[in-house]
C-alpha cells in the first residue's frame, strides 16, 4: 500500500474534525476535534516522513504531540473554568459578546 | 544660511499656541491678549516678509531647505513666490481681526444655573467636575495653531510638506468648529450641539477624503519621480525644473489620474460645486470668527494649491481638465449665487455666496490668462478681506440677537446705524462694487476668462447681477424697514472693540480697491511663472492697439462722422 | 533511503543532497553523540526572557505572599531589559545587518527583521509589563491594591469563593511568567526559520495570552468567554497552520525555510522519481502554503479570519488586551513577512493575487463594521482589523521597502495601541472600566488631558500627518504602489476615509458632547500606566514629525537572511 | 486740479459719513459748500478751456496705475473735454442748487447729515463717470452712482417701499452693468485695451461684427442707467427717494449717463449701423412708453418720472442717429437738466407744503398758496412741453429734426414718433399742471393719507398732523434754486442754439453732421407747435374744463396698464421674481436632497452596510469558525485557481 493513502485518510481525519468544530456544541467535544486535527497532521507527517525516507517528520510529530499535551492543559482549565461559571459546556452558550 | 524668515513666521503662532494653552484657567483674559499679540507679531513678521520679497527676484524667496524625511525624498523646504507671499500675508492679517472679533466667542457660560446649556440639575451637580475645562485658552490656541499650519502650507515648496500640513490644519478647524458654536441656537442647545458637530464631522471627513485621495495621488507622484529622476522627490522647484527639462516624465493617463487626486482634494477645500456641502454646515454652525477662519483663511490653501501644484506639476492634465474645471467653476458660480438668494440663515447666505466667489477664483486660475490668475491670486485676498468684513459684523449682529435667521431681524439700521453701514460695505464688497477691493479682482478674473472663453467669461458675468441680488435682499430684511421686534429695539450699535476689528478691514477694502498696484505687481511675476509652467500664452487682442500707454493718442484722436468730421 | 546518511551540515554544502535535515541529524547520529552547535550569544534575548519567565514560575511557587508582586515585577522588567539590552548588544555589533546568518541549527534566522522586531516586542512588553502592575485604578481592598486581574481566577464568577477572595484583596501574581512566556513565544516567532519552529513558537505564546484572558477582575463571564473563544478558534487555526506545515513537508521533504524555497524555485529538484506524485508536486506546495499563512492570518486578525477579535479584545482583562493588540501583531506580521519572502517568493505570483483580495477585505471589512460600534474597546478591535488590512498592503509590496514599512509601521502602530488601551483603564465607574462609548460623551471637559491624549491616539490610528500613523501609512502605501500595487492604495485610501469616521465620533463624543452626570471618572493611576501612555504619546509624536532615523532602522533591517 | 474735482466732494463724503453725530449740525452745509467748490472749480477748468482754441481744449491727467497685470493697464486717469466739461457744469451747478434746496427740504429729517453725505458720494461718483479717461474708469463711477442712487431712494429705509425700490434700482442697473463689463471684456479682446483714446481712434479698424456687439453692450448699460426699455421698471419706484433725489440724480444727471455714454462712444456706433438701428429703437420706444405712463399716474414724481424717462428717449434716440444727433442728444440733456430738475424742486415744494402729499388728486388750485413755486414749476412747464422759445423748443426742436433726417423710412417712422412724443408730452404735463395749480381745491376734503401710502413716515410726522394740509410756500433757501433753474429753464436753450454755439462746442468731441432732412426745418417747426397745441388742448378738455376726480376712474385698458406701468411690474414679477424664487427654491431643495443627499447617502450607505455585517459577527464560537473554514477553502481555491489561470 502507498503511503500515500495515508495522506489521505488523514486528509479525511483532518476533514472529520474541522467539521466536529463547525457541528459540535460541547466545548470538551470541540477540543476533542481539534485534537483529532491535529493528529491527522501528524499522521500526514508521519506519512511524508515514511515518503521522503527522513525522520523529519516523525519528530516532529513528537513536538506536535507535546504541544498538543500543553495544550489540553489550558483548554481544559479553560473550559473547566467555563462550566463551573455556567454549569454547561456549550460552546453556543458562551455567546454574550457579539456585533 | 540666512535667518530662516518664513520658518519663524510659521512658528511664531504655534508658539503662541502652546503659550496660550498653557494659561491657567482663571486668567482667561491674559489667554486672549497673549494670543492678541502673537498674532500680531506675526503679522508684522509676515509684513515683513512681504517687504523682503522682491517682485522682480528669483521664482522662490527666502528659502529654507533642510534634510526631514529621507525615505520618502521629503524635505523641509520653504519659499514663497509672490502668491504665496501674499497669501501669508492676508492670514497674519485676519488672524488678530479674528481673535479681536471672537474675544467673547469662548467665554464660559458667566451663571450656569440660568443659561439653558443642559439641564440645570445636570450643570449644578457636583458630579460634573469641569473646572479643568479651558475653552478659552483652547479656543484661542486652537486659532493660532490653524495660523501656523496654513502659514506653512502657503510658504511649502516640498508637496509632502505642505500635504502634512493641508492635512494637519484640518484637526484644529474641527475642534474650532464642533466645539465653539454660537450661543443661542435656533433650534434649541440640544439640537445645536447635534448640528454642531454634524458640521464638524461633515467638515473634517469630507476634507479628509479628499486629503485621503491626494496622498494616493502623493505617493504616485513619488513613484512616478523616483521611476524618472532615480530618486524619489517632493520638492517642487524640482520637480518644476525636471518637468521643464524633459526628465520627469509621466503617462498621459498617470498625469491625469495624479492631477485628480490633487484637484479633488482643493476642489473640496476650496470648495468647488458639486464639493461644497460641507461649507454651508460648517460655516453656519461655526461662530462667526471662526467661519471667517474656514472660508478667508483655510479655504485659500485649496485655490492656492490648485494655482501652485496642479497647474505646475501637471500641465498637461490641467489643460485636459480645463473644459470640466470651468463648467463645474461656471456652475459653483451661479449656484452658489442663486442658493445663497435662496438662504434664510445669515451665516448660511454668507456661505454659499463664498462658493459663489471660490468659483470665480477657479474660473480664473483655469482661464490661463495672466488676468485671469492674476485676477484670481488678488481675489483670494480681497475676498477674504471681504467675507471677514462682512461675516464678522455678521457676528456681531448675530451675537447680539442671538439668532441666524433673517427672518428674525429688521430695522437695525435704524437702531444700530454703524453696524447697519459696515454691514453695508462688507456686503457691497461682496457684490464687487467699484472702489472695493473684490471689484478689481473679480474684473480681473472676467476679463480673463472672457479673452479666452467667450461664453463662459459671459455667463459668469450673470453672477455679478446674482450677487448683488443676495447681498441687497439680505440687507434689506436684515436692516431695513420698521423696527418691529423688541429685541431690536434694544439692539446696541458696535462697541470699541467691534468697530475696531471691523474699520480697519472696511480702510483695507477702500484702500486696496483704489490702489492695488503694490499687490499685484508682487502677484504678477508669479502669475507669469505659472503660466509658463503650463506653456500658455495671453490671447492676443485682434486690433492690438500700438501705444496705448500713451495717454496723448487721445489728442491725435479726431472723430470720425460719416462724412470725416467736417460739418462746414 | 540514501538522502539520510550523507546529510553533514546545515550548510548544504556541494556533495550535500542539498535538503537539510536537522533531525535527522540528531537521530542518527547516535554512537558518535555530537552536540548541536548553538549561538546562545544570538539567541541571548530568547533565553533571557524565557529564562526569567521560569524564574517567574520558581518564584510563584516559593517566595512569600508580600514579597512577590515586587520580586515578579523586578523579575519581568529585568528580564525584559536585560532582554533588550542584548538586541540592541546584537544590532550593534552589527547581526541585523552585515552578520546576519541562520542560528540554532537553522532553527532561527538572526537578522534585521528579527532584531528589529525582537526590540519592537521587547518594549511593549516592557509597557504591557507597566499595565500589567498598576494598582492604583482598581479601589483597595482590605487594606491592599489589586490589578486588573482576577482574585481568585479558578474561583466561580460571583460565587462566595469570589466574593471571599475579593474582600480578603488577594492578588495574584502569575500573570507576569505569563507574561514573559509569551514575549518569549512572541520573540522567536518572527525568528523562526523553519516551519516546526513557527509552529512551537505559537503555541508557546498563544498558550499563555489564552489563560491571561481568562483572568479579568471584572466581568468574569465576558473574560472567561474571551478565553474560550480564543482557545478553541486559536488551536482550529493552529490545527490549520500545523496540517499545512505536513503538506508543505511533504512536497519539500524538510520544513527549513531556505530549503523549500529552494524547492519551489526548482534548484533542488526532487531526486526520487518514486517521490515524483508527492515532493514537488504543487497542490502540496499550494493547500500547504495557504493554510499556513491562514494560520498567521487569523493571528494578525485578517478578514475572514478576525472574527475572535472583537470578542477576544473586548473581554480580556484591558492590559491583556492592549498588550496583545501589539504584540500579536508585531510577532505575527514579522513571521508572515518571513513566511512569503523567504519561502514563498517563488509563488509570488499565485499568493500575491490572494493576498490582494484578503488585504482589500481587511481594510474595507475592519473600517466599515467599526462605524456602527459601541463599545471602545471592541472598537478598537475592528481598528486593529483595519489596520492588519493596511499592513497586508505593504507585506504585498513584495520589495525591502515593503519589508521596512511594515516594521515601521508595527513599531508606530504597537505604541499607540498599547497607549490607547492604557487610557481605556482608566476611564472607570462603579462597575469597572467603562468601555461603553456612551459613558465617554463629555470626556474632554471632565478631564481634558486624557481626552487629549486620547485624541492624539485617535488621530494616530486615523493617520492624519504629524503623528506615526500617517508615518507609518504614507510608509506602507509608498511601498506598495512602488510595488505595483496601485489599486490597493486606493483602496487603503478609501477605508482610511472610512475609519476617519469612527476614530471622529470618539472625538465628537468626548468634546462636543455634554458630560452625562452619572459618567465615569477618570482614575488616577501610578508612574506606570503614566509612563506607558506618555511613551505612546512621544513615540507618536516623534513618529510622526521626525520619522526618519526610525524609518533608516527599518530601513537597514530590512533584509531577510535566507 | 481735474482730481479735484472729484475729490472734493468725495472727501466731504467720507467725512459726512464716518465723522459721526458731531457733523449732525453742521454737515449740510460742509456739504453744501463742498459741492459749490466743486461747481467754482469747475468753472475755473471751464473758462481756462475756452482760452484754449476749440482743437486743444481737452485736458489729460494720470494720477497713478490702477490695475496693472500683464497686458492689461488700467489707470486711475481724468480726461477733461468738451463733453466732460458740459457735464462738469451741469452735475456741479444743479448738484449745487439742489444741496442748497435740500438744506431746506431736509431741515427735520435726522438723517440730515447721511442724506448729505451720500450727495456728495454721488457728486464724486458722477463727476468720477464723466471725467474717466477709459471705460473701466468709467465703469467705478458708473456703479458708484448706481450704490449713490441706492443709497439715497433707500434713504428712508424704515419705509418697506423705499427699500424696495432701492434694491430694485440697484438690481436692474446691475444689469446693464454687466452689459458694460461685457463691453470692456470686448474692447480688450479686440483691442487690447479700453481706454477711450486708444479704443475710439482705432475702432475704424475692428470688425463691424465687433463693434455691433460693443454697441449693443454699452446700449444695455446705458438702458439700465437712463432707465429706458427694458430696463426702466426702476425709475418709477426711484421716485420713493426723497425729492431733492429725484432732481438730481432721476432726472437731471444720473439717468442721463446713459446719454453720455453712447455719445461718449460715438465712434463704435458709427462703425456699426447695426447698432446705432437698435439704439434708436430703444430711444423711440422708451419715448413713447415714458409719456404713456406719465399721462397715467396720479403721483406727481411718477408722473415726472414717466416724462424723464420719455425725455431721456428722446435724448438716446438722438445719440443713436450718429453725428447728426450727437450734439442734440447732448442739448437736450443739459436744458432738460434744468427743467426736469426744477419741475421735480417744484414737486418737493408742493409736498412739502402739502404734508407729503403725492397724488395729484387731492391737489388743485394750489397756485395761490405757493405763487413762487407755481411761477417756477409753470415755467419749466413751459419748456418741457417745447414752447416756442424756452429751452426745450429748441433743443427738442433740433432732435425731431433729426429724426426726420435719419432719411428713408427709418426717418419718417422717427419723425413721426418724436412728435407724437412732443404731443404727449404737452398732454401730460398740462395735466401735471392742471390738476396741481388749477380747478378746486381738493386737498380739503381729503384729510386722510393716500391709501397707497400706508406707511406713516417719520419725517411726516414731525412736519404735522396728518389733518388737513395747510398749503404754504416753501422757504427761501427753497425758492431760490428753484428760480435759478427756472432760469435755466427759460434761457439755456436760446443760448446754445444761438449761433450753433453747443454744437461747435461739442464738435471737436462728438463730430457733428447737419442732417439733411427730408421736410424744412420751417414745417418740422411747425409741426412740433401744432403737436404741442393738440396736446395741451386734449389735456385742458379733459382736467381743466371740467373738475379732476378725487378718485381716479378706472379709465380704458391702456390707462389702467400705464398706471401700472404698462405691466412692466407684472412681467418681471412673473418671469424673474416668481420664476426666480421657484428656482432657487428648487435649488435649495436640489442642494439639500440631491446634492447633500449623496454626500449623506454615502454615508448611510455605510452606516447601513456597517450595521448588516455587525451581524455576522453573532457571539457564536462557531460561526466563527465557519468564517475562519470557509476563508481556508475560499484562500485554497483561489490559490490553486491562480496556478489554474
Amino acid at each position: 500500500m502507498s503511503p500515500i493513502n495515508y495522506v489521505y485518510l488523514a486528509a479525511l481525519l483532518f476533514t472529520i474534525g474541522a467539521a466536529g468544530v463547525l457541528i459540535r456544541r460541547n466545548a470538551i467535544v470541540v477540543f476533542m476535534c481539534i485534537e483529532l486535527m491535529l493528529n491527522a497532521a501528524n499522521l500526514t507527517l508521519v506519512a511524508f516522513s515514511r515518503m521522503h525516507g527522513n525522520l523529519d517528520g516523525q519528530i516532529m510529530a513528537f513536538f506536535v504531540m507535546v504541544v498538543a499535551a500543553a495544550e489540553v492543559v489550558v483548554g481544559l482549565a479553560i473550559i473547566v473554568m467555563l462550566y463551573r461559571a455556567r454549569h454547561s459546556a456549550s460552546v453556543d452558550d458562551a455567546s454574550l459578546m457579539k456585533l | 544660511m540666512s535667518f530662516p524668515l518664513l520658518t519663524v513666521t510659521a512658528a511664531l503662532p504655534a508658539v503662541g499656541a502652546v503659550a496660550t494653552a498653557a494659561v491657567p484657567a482663571a486668567k482667561r483674559t491674559a489667554a486672549k491678549w497673549l494670543a492678541l499679540v502673537f498674532s500680531l507679531a506675526t503679522l508684522v513678521l509676515a509684513a515683513v516678509v512681504l517687504v523682503r520679497f522682491d517682485p522682480d527676484g528669483a521664482r522662490y524667496q527666502l528659502t529654507e531647505s533642510h534634510a526631514w524625511i529621507s525615505d520618502f525624498g521629503v524635505r523641509y523646504e520653504l519659499g514663497v513666490d509672490g502668491i504665496g507671499a501674499a497669501l501669508m500675508a492676508l492670514t497674519a492679517l485676519l488672524i488678530p481681526f479674528v481673535i479681536g472679533a471672537g474675544w467673547h466667542d469662548a467665554d464660559p457660560d458667566p451663571s450656569p444655573s440660568s443659561s439653558s446649556r443642559g439641564d440645570p440639575n445636570v450643570r449644578g451637580s457636583a458630579a460634573v467636575d469641569t473646572s479643568r475645562w479651558r475653552p478659552t485658552q483652547g479656543f484661542f490656541a486652537l486659532i493660532l495653531a490653524v495660523e501656523a499650519m496654513v502659514l506653512v502650507s502657503f510658504a511649502a515648496t516640498d508637496v509632502f510638506l505642505f500635504y502634512i500640513f493641508f492635512e494637519a490644519m484640518l484637526i484644529p478647524m474641527y475642534f474650532l468648529i464642533g466645539g465653539f458654536g454660537d450661543r443661542a441656537h435656533a433650534a434649541g442647545e440640544e439640537e445645536g450641539a447635534k448640528q454642531r458637530s454634524y458640521a464638524a464631522v461633515k467638515f473634517l471627513l469630507y476634507n479628509l477624503a479628499g486629503g485621503l485621495i491626494m496622498l494616493a495621488a502623493v505617493i504616485g507622484l513619488f513613484v512616478v519621480s523616483s521611476d524618472s529622476l532615480g530618486e524619489g522627490t517632493f520638492s517642487l522647484p524640482e520637480l518644476l525644473r525636471a518637468r521643464a527639462d524633459g526628465e520627469l516624465t509621466m503617462s498621459t493617463s498617470t498625469e491625469r489620474l495624479l492631477f485628480l487626486g490633487f484637484f479633488v482634494a482643493f476642489a473640496i477645500k476650496a470648495p468647488l460645486w458639486p464639493l461644497h456641502t460641507w461649507l454651508p454646515n460648517a460655516m453656519g454652525e461655526a461662530t462667526a470668527p471662526i467661519a471667517v477662519l474656514i472660508t478667508a483663511v483655510v479655504d485659500k490653501v485649496g485655490t492656492f494649491a490648485m494655482l501652485r501644484f496642479c497647474l505646475g506639476l501637471f500641465p498637461n492634465a490641467s489643460e485636459w481638465a480645463t473644459p470640466v474645471v470651468l463648467g463645474l467653476a461656471l456652475v459653483s458660480v451661479l449656484y452658489g449665487a442663486l442658493l445663497a438668494v435662496g438662504q434664510r440663515d445669515i451665516k448660511r447666505l454668507v456661505a454659499y455666496a463664498s462658493i459663489s466667489h471660490f468659483g470665480f477664483i477657479i474660473l480664473g486660475i483655469f482661464a490661463m490668462t495672466s488676468q485671469g490668475q492674476g485676477g484670481a491670486t488678488l481675489y483670494m485676498v480681497f475676498h477674504g478681506i471681504s467675507t471677514a468684513a462682512l461675516m464678522l459684523v455678521a457676528g456681531f449682529l448675530i451675537s447680539r440677537r442671538g439668532s441666524r435667521l433673517i427672518a428674525d431681524y429688521g430695522g437695525v439700521q435704524k437702531v444700530a446705524p454703524v453696524l447697519a453701514g459696515t454691514f453695508l460695505v462688507g456686503g457691497l464688497a461682496t457684490l464687487s462694487l467699484p472702489g472695493l477691493a473684490p471689484f478689481v479682482s473679480e474684473f480681473l478674473v472676467l476679463v480673463g476668462t472672457y479673452s479666452r472663453y467667450p461664453v463662459v467669461g459671459i455667463i459668469a458675468t450673470a453672477g455679478i447681477i446674482l450677487a448683488a441680488l443676495y447681498v441687497l435682499v439680505l440687507y434689506q430684511r436684515t436692516m431695513t424697514g420698521p423696527v418691529r421686534k423688541p429685541e431690536i429695539e434694544r439692539m446696541p450699535d458696535l462697541k470699541v472693540r467691534e468697530l475696531a476689528v471691523v474699520a480697519p478691514l472696511v480702510a483695507l477694502l477702500v484702500l486696496l480697491g483704489v490702489f492695488p498696484k503694490p499687490l499685484s505687481e508682487i502677484v504678477n511675476p508669479a502669475v507669469e511663472h505659472t503660466l509658463s509652467d503650463v506653456q500658455k500664452k495671453d490671447p492676443k487682442p485682434q486690433h492690438p492697439v500700438a501705444d496705448h500707454a500713451d495717454p496723448s493718442a487721445w489728442f491725435d484722436y479726431k472723430p470720425a462722422g460719416h462724412g470725416g468730421g467736417d460739418h462746414e | 533511503m540514501t538522502g539520510m546518511t550523507d546529510v553533514a551540515s546545515t550548510g548544504g554544502g556541494p556533495g550535500a543532497s542539498g535538503i537539510p535535515s536537522l533531525w535527522t541529524v540528531a537521530a542518527e547520529a547516535g554512537d558518535k553523540l555530537q552536540a548541536p552547535s548553538i549561538e546562545y550569544g544570538k539567541l541571548s534575548p530568547v533565553l533571557i526572557v524565557l529564562g526569567a519567565a521560569a524564574l517567574g514560575v520558581l518564584i510563584d511557587a516559593f517566595a512569600p505572599r508580600k514579597v512577590r508582586y515586587s520580586a515578579q515585577l523586578f523579575v519581568t522588567l529585568a528580564g525584559l531589559a536585560a532582554a533588550f539590552a542584548a538586541v540592541i548588544g546584537l544590532a550593534a555589533s552589527g547581526v541585523g545587518t552585515t552578520k546576519a546568518q541562520i542560528a540554532g541549527m537553522g532553527a532561527l534566522a538572526i537578522d534585521g527583521p528579527t532584531l528589529f522586531l525582537q526590540g519592537t516586542l521587547l518594549l511593549v512588553g516592557i509597557v504591557g509589563a507597566f499595565t500589567f502592575a498598576e494598582r492604583r485604578l482598581e479601589p483597595a481592598a482590605n487594606g491592599s491594591r489589586v490589578d486588573s486581574f482576577a482574585a481568585q481566577p479558578a474561583a466561580v464568577p460571583g460565587g462566595e469563593g469570589e466574593q471571599q477572595a475579593v474582600k480578603a484583596g488577594w492578588t495574584t501574581t502569575e500573570v507576569f511568567p505569563l507574561l514573559m512566556f509569551a514575549v518569549g513565544g512572541m520573540l522567536l516567532f518572527p525568528a523562526a526559520n523553519d516551519l516546526l519552529t513557527l509552529f512551537i513558537a505559537l503555541e508557546v505564546f498563544s498558550l499563555p495570552l489564552y489563560l491571561l484572558c481568562a483572568l479579568a477582575r471584572r466581568r468574569r463571564l465576558l473574560s472567561q468567554e474571551a478565553a474560550v473563544k480564543y482557545f478553541l478558534l486559536g488551536a482550529f487555526s493552529s490545527a490549520f497552520l500545523l496540517f499545512g506545515t505536513a503538506l508543505l513537508y511533504g512536497y519539500a521533504g524538510t520544513v527549513n525555510y531556505s530549503a523549500i524555497a529552494r524547492v519551489v524555485s526548482g534548484a533542488d529538484a526532487t531526486s526520487d522519481p518514486v517521490l515524483a506524485d508527492t515532493t514537488g508536486n504543487d497542490a502540496l506546495l499550494l493547500i500547504g502554503g495557504a493554510l499556513v499563512v491562514m494560520g498567521l492570518l487569523f493571528k494578525v486578525g485578517a478578514v475572514p479570519f478576525h472574527m475572535w477579535t472583537p470578542d477576544v479584545y473586548q473581554g480580556a482583562p484591558t492590559p491583556v488586551t492592549g498588550f496583545m493588540a501589539a504584540a500579536t501583531k508585531v510577532a505575527a506580521f514579522g513571521a508572515l513577512l518571513r513566511l512569503l519572502y523567504v519561502v514563498l517568493p517563488g509563488l509570488r505570483w499565485d499568493w500575491r493575487p490572494v493576498m490582494w483580495g484578503v488585504a482589500i477585505l481587511t481594510m474595507l471589512g475592519g473600517a466599515v463594521v467599526a462605524i456602527t460600534q459601541t463599545d471602545i474597546k471592541r472598537l478598537l478591535a475592528y481598528s486593529s482589523i483595519a489596520h492588519a488590512g493596511f499592513l497586508l498592503a505593504g507585506v504585498i509590496a513584495t520589495s525591502e521597502d515593503g519589508i521596512s514599512s511594515v516594521l515601521f509601521y508595527l513599531g508606530a502602530y504597537s505604541f499607540v495601541t498599547l497607549g490607547a488601551f492604557a487610557v481605556v483603564t482608566l476611564v472607570r465607574d462603579a462597575g469597572g472600566e467603562a468601555t461603553h462609548l456612551s459613558k465617554w460623551a463629555g470626556l474632554g471637559r471632565r478631564s481634558p488631558l486624557l481626552a487629549a491624549v486620547f485624541a492624539v491616539f485617535l488621530l494616530a490610528f486615523a493617520g492624519i500627518p504629524l503623528t506615526s500613523g500617517f508615518a507609518g501609512k504614507f510608509a506602507v502605501f509608498k511601498a506598495a504602489a512602488e510595488g505595483g500595487a496601485g489599486a490597493l492604495v486606493v483602496v487603503g485610501v478609501i477605508a482610511s476615509a472610512i475609519a476617519a469616521f469612527f476614530y471622529l465620533r470618539v472625538i465628537v463624543l468626548m468634546f462636543f458632547s455634554e458630560p452625562q452626570a452619572d459618567g465615569p471618572s477618570v482614575a488616577v493611576p501610578s508612574v506606570m500606566t503614566t509612563s506607558a501612555i506618555a511613551l505612546g504619546v512621544v513615540v507618536t509624536v516623534v513618529l510622526g514629525v521626525a520619522p526618519q532615523y526610525f524609518l533608516d532602522l527599518a530601513g537597514q533591517a530590512g533584509v531577510f537572511v535566507r | 486740479m481735474i482730481g479735484l474735482l472729484v475729490g472734493v466732494p468725495l472727501l466731504g463724503a467720507a467725512v459726512l459719513l464716518c465723522g459721526g453725530r458731531r457733523l449732525d449740525r453742521s454737515g449740510h452745509w460742509l456739504g453744501t459748500l463742498l459741492a459749490a467748490a466743486s461747481f467754482a472749480i469747475g468753472a475755473v477748468l471751464f473758462f481756462s478751456m475756452l482760452g484754449e482754441d476749440a482743437e486743444h481744449r481737452a485736458m489729460h491727467s494720470k494720477l497713478f496705475s490702477w490695475v496693472p497685470v500683464e497686458g492689461f493697464q488700467a489707470d486711475v486717469a481724468f480726461q477733461l473735454d468738451q463733453l466732460s466739461m458740459t457735464f462738469v457744469l451741469l452735475i456741479t451747478g444743479v448738484g449745487t442748487l439742489i444741496h442748497l434746496y435740500s438744506v431746506g427740504y431736509m431741515e427735520h429729517d435726522p438723517g440730515r447729515r447721511r442724506f448729505f453725505g451720500y450727495l456728495n458720494l454721488f457728486l464724486a461718483a458722477m463727476l468720477l463717470l464723466v471725467l474717466a479717461d477709459n471705460y473701466l474708469l468709467l465703469y467705478v463711477g458708473w456703479e458708484g452712482v448706481g450704490l449713490a442712487s441706492y443709497l439715497l431712494i433707500g434713504f428712508w429705509q424704515h419705509k418697506p417701499t423705499a427699500a424696495t425700490a432701492a434694491k430694485k434700482a440697484f438690481l436692474v442697473n446691475r444689469v446693464g452693468d454687466a452689459g458694460l463689463a461685457i463691453a470692456i471684456f470686448l474692447m480688450f479682446t479686440t483691442f487690447g485695451t479700453f481706454a477711450f483714446a486708444p479704443v475710439l481712434s482705432s475702432a475704424g479698424e475692428a470688425s463691424e461684427g465687433k463693434l455691433t456687439a460693443i454697441g449693443l453692450m454699452l446700449l444695455l448699460a446705458a438702458c439700465g442707467k437712463s432707465a429706458q426699455v427694458p430696463l426702466q421698471s426702476w425709475l418709477g419706484d426711484a421716485m420713493e427717494g426723497p425729492t431733492p433725489v429725484s432732481a438730481l440724480i432721476h432726472a437731471a444727471t444720473m439717468v442721463t449717463a446713459g446719454v453720455y455714454l453712447i455719445t461718449r462712444s460715438g465712434a463704435v456706433f458709427n462703425g456699426a449701423p447695426d447698432a446705432q438701428l437698435v439704439v434708436v429703437v430703444v430711444g423711440a420706444v422708451t419715448l413713447l412708453f415714458g409719456a404713456l405712463v406719465g399721462c397715467a399716474k396720479d403721483d406727481i414724481k411718477k408722473a415726472l418720472a414717466g416724462s424723464t424717462m420719455s425725455q431721456i428717449g428722446y435724448m438716446i434716440l438722438a445719440a443713436g442717429l450718429g453725428p447728426i444727433g450727437y450734439a442734440f442728444a447732448i442739448m437736450h440733456l443739459v436744458t432738460h437738466g434744468f427743467f426736469k430738475a426744477g419741475l421735480f424742486l417744484g414737486a418737493g415744494s408742493v409736498m412739502h407744503g402739502m404734508n407729503d402729499e403725492v397724488d395729484m388728486r387731492r391737489y388743485g388750485g394750489l397756485r395761490k398758496y405757493m405763487p413762487v413755486t407755481f411761477v417756477t414749476f409753470g415755467l419749466g412747464y413751459l419748456a418741457i412741453i417745447g414752447f416756442p422759445g424756452l429751452s426745450g423748443f429748441f433743443s427738442k426742436d433740433q432732435i425731431i429734426e433729426a429724426a426726420f433726417a435719419k432719411g428713408g423710412t427709418e426717418g419718417w417712422i422717427l419723425g413721426a414718433v418724436t412728435l407724437l412724443g412732443a404731443a404727449i408730452t404737452a398732454y401730460y404735463m398740462t395735466r401735471v399742471m392742471l390738476m396741481t395749480f388749477f380747478g378746486e381745491e381738493r386737498w380739503r376734503k381729503a384729510a386722510t393719507p393716500s391709501p397707497d401710502r400706508p406707511d406713516v413716515e417719520p419725517a411726516a410726522e414731525t412736519r404735522g398732523e396728518h389733518a388737513e394740509p395747510h398749503p404754504h410756500e416753501s422757504p427761501k433757501i427753497m425758492t431760490i434754486p428753484m428760480i435759478v433753474l427756472a432760469f435755466g429753464s427759460v434761457f439755456a436753450g436760446g443760448l446754445f442754439k444761438a449761433g450753433e454755439s453747443f454744437v461747435n462746442w461739442l464738435e471737436p468731441v462728438t463730430a457733428f453732421e447737419h442732417g439733411h432732412s427730408p421736410v424744412s426745418a420751417a414745417t418740422v417747426t411747425t409741426a412740433t407747435v401744432v403737436a404741442l397745441v393738440i396736446g395741451v388742448g386734449a389735456a385742458w378738455f379733459q382736467y381743466g374744463r371740467k373738475p379732476v376726480p378725487a378718485v381716479a376712474p378706472r379709465g380704458n385698458l391702456l390707462t389702467r396698464a400705464a398706471r401700472r406701468d404698462l405691466l412692466q411690474d407684472d412681467f418681471n414679477h412673473v418671469v424673474l421674481v416668481s420664476g426666480g424664487t421657484h428656482l432657487t427654491r428648487s435649488l435649495v431643495y436640489v442642494d439639500h436632497k440631491v446634492v447633500d443627499g449623496a454626500v449623506n447617502g454615502t454615508a448611510a450607505t455605510f452606516g447601513g452596510l456597517s450595521g448588516r455585517l455587525r451581524r455576522l459577527q453573532n457571539g457564536f464560537a462557531r460561526s466563527y469558525a465557519v468564517s475562519m473554514f470557509g476563508g481556508a477553502a475560499v484562500l485554497i481555491a483561489a490559490t490553486l485557481l491562480m496556478r489554474a489561470v
